[in-house]
């Protein structure tokens, strides 16, 4: 692999996004499958960068799924992400920062219909009127929290208190990136290092000090498909299209895999136990699972977050083991504590020794 | 003399051989089918045994066939086969007549000679004598053009000449020996006991004077004894075997046996009976296309040491031109067929689909014309057919004008019989529930399977060049001579294949300007295109075409004319001659009438004929 | 094993890695003709076996090629080795003894049998 | 004596310089690079029959040394202007030429194959380009890949950059067919122990002795051809490269692991094309390549009275395509240049 060559690429694919004052809007999903990280991601810019971000509590979800699950039409989503805009502009914002790929797909290629098409964007402003009595601006910048966390992610660096690197061995950890597919296979322009080879995740990995892995099937989905995983009959679909990447990236001993995406880390996480019981296979070292982060995740622990602050209990493969290859100290015994210190109980693992 | 120790070898070769036969034989005939063998009990003592000792005689010792294709090849055989056969009746005669006795052991009569202490007195013993010094003289003729043969086939009208193994190198050098060592040894004594006859005696006295004999006597005899107890012993594994396995065979096969389409005593005994002469090899085109180890010859060895290739045994035409040029008759084309069969049974398929009853249901008619997969891409075959049809006002049943199963005869000429029977059963319910009388047939391979493998009772078989000949002959077909000169190909399914070689060419005769030609009906040659050869490649199709196209164009012809869709296709691709049907043409020749009849033709030498292409 | 409702499903993919040459080099070896096949399919428009029942001859090349084995057997005994296709292709390819050949060396090579 | 100032002295330039100056003319031939002969110096052996490109650039470089024109090596035209029938060139070097006529024979330039970044020329240590390939093959190196290892398998990618809309260009680069299948025989006859697999949508062998070639890569070289367009390659962690594509024939996806990708790459009009397209005021059609007044009776003529075009800066085309086009073009010059006398 030739590293220049990347650069090349990276540089053909350079996007604007914005410094400060972001309007957030955040993903319906991330939520329960991993509460901790939206929050981290405000916690970061707020505390750690001094960024102004506001939050609607208004906002709704954009109807992704359901677009893409061919239940909500397309006037429809127009209308509701169009809502989403006048929250925006009735807040005096115009930098729109997304928590979520399919969101942040949705708004782009809305935002590209309208460019195109102007009288859809008439049409839209219409119905909002019509159905809210709303107005709205479109947003003069559109990024992806991950976008965002990548171009501080120097910043981040000098504030961290740890690095991506096994703090036994001192050398850099190995981590497999996963982009969601809307970030960047429908708009390339639209993502920071392009399709082929996204930089965004990438940037802040070797930022903080860990090695990228390309390995054969990085740009692969990593099965969540929609219908393909919200129809039962079709889920397994969804499991042979994780277990792919995972025996394609399993060569390269990955330490963790890092995503931007909110259905990505919940699929790459949860088939790893799905993929154990059925077939008593794990891919990581010594019968462990590859742990799964999020960016925001990621980010937290170079800060040096508690992790279970961030709700890092929550994924399904343990993530103690790059805990303790990354020397950040933590106790056991809070892992299933509330806030109270009161036990929740223990999830079935993917086999790690505990 | 009292017998010595020199007899053994001799004595005990006889005995080893003559135990062989009968036990080999004896297998042989055991593992015939029941039919088979009551069909040698019901003839074995009628004029058919009779018929096959003439038949013996005239062919296994006089070799009649070979002087037929050869006369020195015929003498040379003949030579040795009744020259020995006469050697050793006459010698048993003489023997009887000497020791005045009918049971003289066989030993004393070979070895005779050496027995008698002076020569013949009576002039009986002494016309036996001088007949045994001129047939071993002969024989020895025969022996000494088998050697000139070996140096050089082409004398004796053959291409090529069979290439030898080591059991048949010991059996032919040992046979080689016998011979010339009798001479010897009989001289030889002769000079030393004065017991010769017109010829040994002088030979003896010769060479009394010129060797010590004394010394050479007892050697010959024993050379003489062991190079026969060598013969015997060598010719369970050398093609010799076919000298005693033919006299069983020639039996068998005027009882009325055939190969089967299994492997059976009776085709063992047909692979043990060929001498290997070789003759088949001239005749195959194989050798046009530089094929040179395929040929029968080769391929009956390959079967009988059971180190048959498929590549060997499937790169042959079919085409069936050595099996009249045989002298021992063998049935080339089935033999090789029965080991295909053998060779090929693991993978038959049984082409359930057809069950799925995809083809139409047949209508009620009188006559059926089947065109055959090959004649769907030779459409002026088709459209020739359906014109005439609608002239002599036929009502028939194009019954593969679409969706009809193959006849199954390809997969029969590659072995796979089984597959084949899946097809036939299901044409044949199709062809018996239309409640026709006649079946005609535009292609031969086709019609070969229809007419003997389908079991159709009440249904004629026609080829179309059959029916056509019966349209005209009833008068429902107008004549109209075309102006051109035509050679007819015979396509080997339908001549030597079915015997069809006279119908096409009345038809011709009537229509055009037929030319005979020397390699015609039973010696015609194959196209090259034949379906029976799954090994042979494009290139080497090609090259057997034009070399009979350009034997075709010496006899300058306006067109070739064929009765089988894939000889034209074959032919049609060389461009060197314009071919057709026998079907197009007659079809031409009665467009051309009606067209001069309406009097279009303005110059009449020119034939305004156009043929589709 | 746990039950899930759905299991891990087979890919569709070609895995050529995977491919095993053996059949692919035996029938090449033998019928070196088959190697120039430009997957036309006027073989599998002449067909006559094609005619009642859904066989593709041109196909018997791919199944070959890519190592499906266990297809190309039930396919291939569908040929009634009428020879029509021979007429019809190209190249000059010797069709039925390729199909003669795939259907004898199949027994040997293919993993259902074996 | 009439002056002709020929723009580009690959093939094309040459080949028309050589046949003007036999007609009785004065011509100047300027080349931007140091050395004539164009792209042809880049390459090993032509299709189809491997003749040593020498044996072409030395007839070439024998026709420049023999013949009576001038030839001005690094040199680019800055502009072009008309004064009636005359023309007055300026060029890089500030030199000012006067002109009768002039051809344009600026040719075409490779297809960037970084481009296709899904292929990852330039990102992956062992894909090459066709123009890769044709300088290892020049320079007599031993091809290896990984560690020193002799590849085992290696996959050709025909229309890189041609027929695609992604990479901007609709039409068939006409060469690539044909040196695809070049190309494999002659890394058969390095390598006989690789398996070669040609990854092809169509297979455009519409010249003399072009499909004998095909069927003798496949009949004696062994050469596979797949209908299917790659999608992407990926390196694997020993460096090789796993590639998909659809088998289009079966129907069905396919990947496979290959130890060398060559990606064969096509023409474009390229910048000096472009540029020449600009100075000398003449149109360039939707693909880049220059425009012609017709296809058929004028493929010489530009839009500009007096301005002629030679070669592949009309079209994708073959060296013998380039020369008997640059060759009718001598014949239009001359024609033209007999009327204005």
């Amino acid at each position: 692999m030739k590293k220049e060559g990347k650069i090349q690429v990276w540089q053909d694919y350079q996007k604007e996004i914005a410094d400060d004052h972001y309007f957030y809007v955040r993903s319906c999903i991330r939520q329960n499958f991993f509460p901790g990280s939206e929050q981290t991601f405000l916690k970061i810019l707020r505390k750690e960068l001094g960024k102004d971000i506001y939050e609607n509590p208004h906002h709704t979800s954009c109807s992704g799924i359901g677009y893409h699950s061919d239940i909500v039409p397309f006037d429809t989503i127009q209308t509701i992400v169009a809502r989403q805009f006048a929250l925006m502009t009735e807040a005096g914002y115009q930098n729109i920062a997304v928590s979520c790929i399919t969101s942040f797909g949705i708004y782009n290629e809305i935002i590209e219909t309208w460019k195109e098409y102007p009288a859809e964007l008439e049409k839209v402003r219409n119905f909002l009127k019509k159905a809210t009595g709303r107005e709205f601006e479109v947003p003069q910048n559109v990024a992806h929290a991950s976008d965002i966390v990548y171009k501080f992610r120097e910043d981040i660096a000098t504030h961290g208190k740890f690095r991506l690197i096994n703090h036994k061995t001192g050398k850099p950890l190995k981590v497999v990136e996963h982009i969601g597919c809307h970030y960047s296979k429908m708009f390339p322009c639209k993502g920071v290092g392009g399709a082929e080879f996204p930089y965004v995740l990438a940037g802040m990995i070797e930022a903080w000090g860990g090695e990228v892995i390309d390995y054969p099937e990085r740009r692969h989905c990593c099965g969540f498909g929609f219908r393909q995983y919200l129809i039962m009959s079709n889920r397994g679909y969804s499991v042979s299209n994780s277990r792919k990447k995972f025996e394609s990236m399993e060569p390269y001993k990955p330490d963790f895999i890092v995503s931007n995406c909110p259905g990505c880390p919940m699929f790459l996480d949860r088939w790893q136990y799905v993929i154990e019981e059925m077939e008593g296979k794990t891919f990581g070292p010594d019968g462990q699972g590859i742990p799964v982060l999020t960016y925001e995740e990621m980010a937290g622990l170079v800060l040096g977050y508690n992790p279970w602050d961030m709700g890092m209990q929550m994924h399904q493969t343990n993530v103690e083991p790059l805990l303790d290859k990354m020397g950040i100290q933590y106790d056991p015994e809070l892992k299933y504590a509330n806030k109270e210190g009161k036990q929740i109980g223990h999830p079935t693992m993917v086999r790690c020794g505990c | 003399m009292e017998p010595t120790t020199f007899i053994w070898p001799f004595t005990i070769g006889l005995l080893f051989i003559s135990c062989f036969l009968v036990i080999i034989v004896g297998i042989w005939i055991s593992s015939l089918s029941r039919i088979d063998k009551s069909r040698i009990w019901h003839n074995i003592f009628t004029r058919k045994s009779l018929e096959s000792l003439r038949e013996i005689f005239m062919e296994s010792l006089l070799h009649r066939k070979i002087f037929r294709k050869n006369a020195v090849l015929g003498y040379m055989h003949m030579s040795l086969a009744f020259g020995w056969f006469l050697l050793i009746v006459v010698g048993h005669i003489d023997a009887c007549n000497h020791f005045q006795s009918l049971s003289v052991p066989a030993y004393k009569a070979i070895f005779f000679r050496f027995y008698i202490s002076e020569a013949a007195t009576t002039l009986s013993g002494k016309i036996l004598a001088a007949s045994m010094d001129l047939l071993l003289v002969f024989v020895l003729s025969g022996v000494m053009l088998a050697y000139f043969k070996r140096l050089n086939s082409r004398l004796f009208g053959m291409k090529k000449t069979t290439q030898l193994k080591i059991g048949d190198r010991i059996a032919l050098s040992s046979l080689w020996l016998i011979f010339p060592l009798r001479f010897l040894a009989e001289s030889v004594s002769a000079g030393i006991h004065h017991n010769g006859s017109i010829i040994s005696q002088p030979t003896g006295n010769m060479l009394a004077t010129l060797l010590p004999i004394h010394l050479f006597e007892m050697p010959l005899w024993w050379a003489y004894s062991g190079s026969l107890a060598l013969f015997f012993m060598a010719m369970p594994v050398s093609r010799y075997m076919h000298i005693p396995v033919e006299v069983v065979l020639i039996f068998l096969r005027n009882y009325g046996i055939r190969v089967k389409k299994r492997i059976s005593g009776f085709s063992r005994i047909q692979v043990y009976s060929c001498s290997r002469c070789g003759i088949c090899l001239d005749s195959c085109q194989m050798n046009h296309a530089a094929i040179k180890d395929t040929q029968s010859v080769y391929v009956l060895k390959h079967i009988r040491n059971r180190n048959i290739t498929d590549e060997k045994l499937f790169n042959c035409l079919l085409c069936g031109r050595c099996q009249p040029d045989c002298p021992v008759g063998l049935e080339l084309n089935d033999l090789r067929i029965t080991q295909r069969i053998e060779s090929t049974k693991e993978y038959n398929s049984s082409y359930e689909y057809l069950k799925n009853g995809k083809v139409a249901v047949s209508p009620q008619t009188e006559v059926i014309y089947f065109a055959g997969c090959m004649t769907h891409l030779t459409p002026a075959i088709l459209k020739s057919m359906k014109e005439i049809f609608a002239l002599a006002k036929v009502k028939y049943w194009f019954m593969d004008e679409d969706k009809t199963a193959c006849c199954g005869r390809p997969l029969m000429q590659v072995g796979q019989y089984e597959a084949a029977k899946k097809l036939i059963e299901h044409n044949r319910e199709r062809i018996l529930a239309s409640g026709a009388k006649k079946l005609v047939v535009s292609c031969p391979i086709c019609y070969k399977v229809f007419n003997e493998d389908y079991a159709l009772p009440g249904i004629k078989v026609q080829h179309h060049s059959e029916y056509l000949l019966e349209l005209m002959a009833e008068n429902r077909l107008p004549i109209h001579k075309l102006p051109m000169r035509v050679v007819y190909h015979d396509p080997c399914e339908l001549g030597r294949g079915s015997g069809i070689y006279h119908q096409p060419r009345l038809l011709l005769d009537e229509y055009t300007e037929l030319v005979p030609m020397k390699n015609e009906k039973e010696a015609s040659y194959c196209c090259g295109g034949s379906l029976a050869n799954i090994k042979i490649q494009m290139n080497e199709r090609n090259q057997i075409r034009d070399n009979v196209l350009d034997e075709y164009l010496g006899y300058q012809p306006d067109i070739l004319a064929t009765a089988c869709p894939l000889c034209k296709k074959t032919f049609a691709k060389s461009n060197k001659l314009p071919v057709h049907d026998i079907a197009e043409v007659i079809y031409m020749a009665i467009q051309q009438k009606n067209i001069s009849i309406a009097g279009e033709i303005k110059d009449e030498k020119v034939p305004k004929v156009e043929f589709w292409r | 094993m746990k039950d899930f409702g759905y299991t891990v499903i087979k890919q569709r993919t070609i895995d050529y890695d995977q491919f095993d040459g053996r059949l692919l080099n035996e029938v090449l070896q033998m019928e070196p003709s088959f190697k120039v096949c430009l997957s036309c399919g006027g073989c599998t428009a002449t067909c006559s076996a094609n005619d009642l029942v859904s066989f593709n001859v041109r196909r018997m090349n791919l199944l070959l090629r890519r190592g499906e084995t266990v297809e190309l057997e039930s396919e291939i005994k569908k040929c009634m080795l009428c020879g029509k296709c021979m007429l019809v292709c190209p190249r000059g390819i010797n069709i039925r003894n390729v199909i003669m050949l795939i259907k004898k060396s199949i027994l040997k090579y293919n993993p259902v049998k074996s | 004596m009439k002056h002709i100032v020929i723009i580009g002295g690959g093939i094309a330039g040459i080949e028309t310089a050589s046949a003007l100056t036999d007609a009785g003319h004065w011509v100047t031939l300027i080349e931007k690079d140091a050395q004539i002969g164009g792209k042809l110096n880049n390459w090993s052996n032509l299709f189809p029959n491997f003749t040593p490109v020498e044996k072409i650039t030395d007839e070439l470089k024998e026709k420049c040394r023999r013949k009576d024109f001038s030839i001005l090596t690094n040199t680019e035209v800055n502009s072009v202007l008309r004064n009636k029938d005359k023309f007055s060139i300026n060029t890089s070097d500030n030199q000012q030429l006067e002109a009768d006529a002039i051809v344009v024979a600026t040719g075409y330039e490779l297809f960037d194959a970084r481009r296709k970044e899904e292929y990852g020329y330039k990102i992956y240590d062992h894909v090459i380009t066709s123009a890769d390939l044709e300088q290892l093959f020049k320079s007599g190196e031993k091809l290896t890949v990984a560690a020193g290892k002799i590849p085992k398998r290696i996959a050709f990618v025909h229309c890189v950059g041609s027929r695609d809309e992604k990479s901007g260009n609709h039409y068939c680069s006409k060469v690539c067919c044909i040196t695809g299948v070049k190309q494999a025989i002659e890394l058969k006859k390095h390598l006989p122990d690789a398996e070669i697999f040609c990854f092809y949508m169509d297979l455009r062998m519409y010249g003399k002795h072009f499909e004998e070639l095909y069927r003798e890569a496949q009949e004696k070289y062994d050469i596979q051809f797949i209908r299917g367009r790659l999608s992407e390659a990926s390196e694997k962690i020993d460096k090789s490269l796993l590639i998909k594509a659809e088998d289009t024939l079966s129907g069905r996806p396919l990947k496979m692991n290959v130890d060398l990708l060559v990606l064969l790459i096509g023409m474009e009009a390229g910048k000096g094309t472009a540029a020449a397209a600009t100075s000398c005021s003449i149109g360039c059609e939707e693909s880049g390549f220059l425009q012609t007044a017709d296809s058929f009776l004028q493929s010489n003529i530009s839009m500009q009275d007096g301005i002629f075009l030679a070669g592949s800066c009309t079209a994708p085309m073959t060296v013998n395509d380039t020369v008997l086009h640059a060759r009718s073009a001598a014949q239009e010059v001359n024609n033209y240049l007999q009327k204005t006398r």
